[in-house]
């Protein structure tokens, strides 16, 4: 029996269709694809934050509103892809929990701490920028719920990452405080978005798999690639200089060469050491906790008033 | 020109401050689908208010745009009631406050979409359909939390009676509104108040809460007097456009 | 029996001597006492909030240095206050709690808001000043710990209010941003604190049987009339004017008369409808429930030492 | 002379980022005697904050007053700890940072009594006296909510561990301090860290109390680097000032 529906699974993947919820999938890819999705979720929601730190504070009206729509939608990515989670059977309570309590990760860029308005810029250009560099790849995930959610995210995301831009490109032309502030933010975020890309293919466990099943398309490496390929030219446009000074055009690889990432920084981060990861999770702890009392206080109305619908 | 200015301000601010107040939730929301939702209507009153401040520097004649009346006015400066400008309290409190704003700017800005100033009807007439939501959604916790479990009750219940004072400010006529009303311009907002304690009555009843009797507080707002909390506010929101005067953002 | 004490309290009292702890005192004495140093004792505890709320945002750092010093004092007041409530038989948590549930007032002064720097300043100048019209009699109080204890009160308020008057002056010689806040502030203080005499002569209950106690030295009208006389040339001095078109000398009453005083909102602030009643109270009450925990520790530390102390 | 002036931010605005949050407690605390000692402490802080900032000016030639430091840098121009910036959080938090703050410090101004510049030499010497006040106070609480109840030993235990990461940085010795120790003009503060360590075994073994096992969290506030915290904090500080640049006080 399994192995007539393993035969069917595998010609799903190697037809390149995709596994909807009721198909059968074997236990290895269901745990992969929660763990991959609710990671993405949780990005998600602690992205929030660096971000929702300055919606109070944005210099102009115009550039509040473009903050708190963006951090909205990302409220919205949260909520299909905690969605796209349940349809693998995972439980959104659960999966918040998990979050809470440090048992699941989510994306070490958000553990950054946003310091000026530049940030928002920076965030917007090469986070929002690199996030797109991992994910377009993923609107052909061989999950179907997951990639169609891709497909509306990354539509968004590459909005907020050009109003990211154009707010820099705005600042840049603005005062010299501005302008430092811009250059300042680029120097902050420059290497840890490039960490975003994950560790180099070399030491990267769950690759083969991962490719293997079309739940990832790229390797890590070839994917920093592009975004380094594609900033390039951004940053000369903008005016700002990229923190690397090993950074230069090769014309043999017809790529950027570039200079060695700190991947101890990048483990000290993911394994929870970075500048903000205990207040990023403590706010959502809190948020979460705070908000018991109301969350048992609708379910209690819902089963008060299904109950009263019955007896009626 | 100058009634018609202070008017758009005093909407303008109502609709910028209780976005603020709305801005604090996010992250920190009890649920998701909350975050999406405060946002949403902290959206909307931003828009309002972007476009009756804009209205505003056109009909006092000075051209200010919004950021100029948001960023560099003064405390004082400020048009909008007392209601908005209280710190957010817990989210009952919270929810009690956007029933009572929504349910009263609905009605007002239902009367406005007859204005005889374009732009104060073509904002009225948006507003309606996006301020219909924000009561509706506010009403829905309202009432899940009033009839909700014992401890959401009580909540509730504090939350209405720690407002109420509160609510008469938006109800009682500023010469402004009176002089703008007899024009055809703008609405006294007097003529509301059986409207809305139609709609609260309903809710509230729902809700298995009890209308609060507590005296109103002192009002003033529509005056530039405020109470300590909008100072905090103002130096939180204009302190980036205030460190960059010269900035173009 | 009882009529021998009350022999010896009225001849104590009579003689201008003090009642001390240990004195017999009839149930009307020790009742009002407890009353007019508990509330005493609220009003420096509450009062601390209004000139609090600047302490953060203070311009300078001498000014800082000097208002939390103030605010320091203010709670050390409210200390002296209710240990000399102790001293009749009070409880200080009981008054704390008789406070935040409203069964004991506080000086309806508080109940206004602070809004601008120069707030600080006129509650120095006129608040502090009012105050200190009011409670220099008192230390001739009949009753021995609170006259005392208003001695140092009253030494640390007069320095208190040339503080807030200096600060005016400095203000009053910087831009026009600064004069024009000092005037806004005086215009909004000034009523209110001839409002802290209380009510007219005609009006006011107790003072007949306080008088006799000497509890109470002058009449609200007198205490008042004074204060007015001495604030005058003050404004003059600092170049702000006082928001009263009938304020003027009358050669022949040698007083200035002044204008009619708003009982009506004076009823409102005092019975808890003024413009932050409601804050203050709620700060007070959040404070003292959120520390519940802490002073739980402390006595239970103390209990369990205690009992090693004597196990040991 | 440039290494002093920054020698003295980095002491001074220690002082005045922990005294900033020891004055956010006002009206906040648990018994009406932690309001008198909190603020006390908030006193003692800004006074010592408020000589090292006018030598700071003096020593890096600018002539800069205590005021133009605190009030008109930016956050980068901040030298102070992470330690001190961070939230108050709870009142056991605030009471572990204090403890730490004040141990270190204590160590620190004991050493700088022997320095060859005679004004850090008398600062120290003041500051000693009021520091062992400040050490004993926050020592004192540690100790009664750490052997108190469940619950307070609980969040005294929790508030050691959010604070721990910030502890490292207290100790790293930057480039300015190395050099200033070997001229007998500053201390080395990693030559603290036993002292420290003692200390703070014999207080936390009587309030039967862990010391936590949790890596260092990233430093760099002696180099402008911060928390998101410093700005939300210097937003508030400098409001009034900034809004006033032409004020006398």
């Amino acid at each position: 029996m399994t192995s007539a529906l393993q035969e069917y699974f595998d010609a799903t993947i190697a037809n390149e269709q995709r596994i909807e919820p009721r198909d059968w999938v074997p236990d290895g890819y269901r745990k992969t694809m929660v763990r991959q999705i609710a990671q993405h979720a949780h990005s998600e929601i602690i992205g929030m934050q660096p971000e929702g730190n300055w919606i109070t504070r944005a210099p102009s009206l115009r550039r509040k509103a473009i903050l708190l729509a963006k951090v909205q939608d990302e409220a919205g990515h949260g909520l299909y892809l905690y969605a796209a989670a349940e349809t693998l059977g995972a439980d959104r309570t659960e999966l918040t929990e998990n979050l809470i309590a440090g048992r699941q990760k989510y994306s070490s860029i958000f553990n950054y701490p946003t310091l000026t308005y530049a940030d928002v810029g920076v965030i917007g250009w090469l986070v929002d920028g690199a996030a797109i560099c991992n994910q377009v790849p993923l609107c052909r995930s061989s999950y179907g719920p997951y990639a169609r959610a891709m497909i509306r995210i990354c539509k968004e995301e590459s909005f907020h990452q050009r109003q990211g831009y154009e707010l820099l490109m705005t600042m840049m032309r603005g005062t010299q405080a501005q302008r430092d502030m811009v250059q300042e933010a680029t120097n902050r975020w420059w290497w840890p978005a490039l960490m975003m890309f994950g560790p180099p293919d070399a030491d990267s466990t769950n690759t083969a798999q991962s490719m293997a099943w079309k739940i990832k398309r790229h390797t890590n490496d070839e994917l920093r690639q592009r975004f380094v390929d594609m900033s390039v030219p951004q940053a000369r446009a903008l005016g700002v200089s990229l923190p690397d000074p090993q950074l230069r055009w090769n014309p043999e690889r017809e790529h950027h060469d570039f200079g060695d990432i700190d991947w101890v920084e990048f483990k000290r981060v993911v394994s929870g050491h970075g500048p903000c990861n205990a207040e990023r999770v403590a706010i959502r702890k809190a948020a979460h906790e705070e908000g018991a009392w109301v969350r048992e206080a609708a379910s209690a109305y819902a089963e008060k008033h299904a109950r009263e619908e019955v007896m009626t | 020109g100058g009634d018609l200015a202070a008017y758009c301000l005093m909407l303008g601010d109502d609709a910028l401050i209780a976005s603020h107040r709305l801005q604090e939730w996010c992250t920190h929301g009890p649920e998701l689908e909350d975050e999406v939702a405060l946002a949403n209507i902290g959206l909307d009153l931003l828009g309002q208010a972007r476009l009756l401040l804009t209205r505003a520097g056109k009909a006092d004649g000075t051209d200010r745009d919004e950021d100029a009346f948001a960023y560099f006015r003064a405390e004082g400066g400020f048009r909008n009631t007392r209601l908005v400008e209280a710190p957010n309290g817990d989210f009952a409190f919270s929810m009690a406050r956007l029933l009572v704003f929504s349910a009263h700017r609905l009605a007002l800005l239902d009367r406005l979409t007859d204005s005889r100033d374009p732009v104060l009807a073509a904002v009225a007439a948006k507003g309606v359909k996006e301020v219909t939501y924000h009561r509706d959604y506010a009403a829905g916790w309202v009432v899940r939390l009033g009839d909700g479990t014992s401890l959401s009750h009580q909540r509730m219940q504090d939350g209405l009676a720690a407002l109420w004072p509160l609510v008469d400010e938006l109800f009682q006529p500023h010469p402004v509104e009176h002089r703008l009303a007899c024009a055809g311009v703008g609405v006294d907002p007097s003529t509301l108040r059986a409207e809305f304690d139609a709609v609260l009555a309903q809710i509230l009843d729902k809700a298995t809460l009890n209308r609060p009797t507590v005296d109103p507080a002192q009002a003033g707002g529509r005056d530039g007097q405020h109470s300590e909390a909008l100072g905090t506010l103002l130096t939180e929101m204009q302190s980036v456009a205030r460190a960059h005067p010269e900035a173009t953002w």
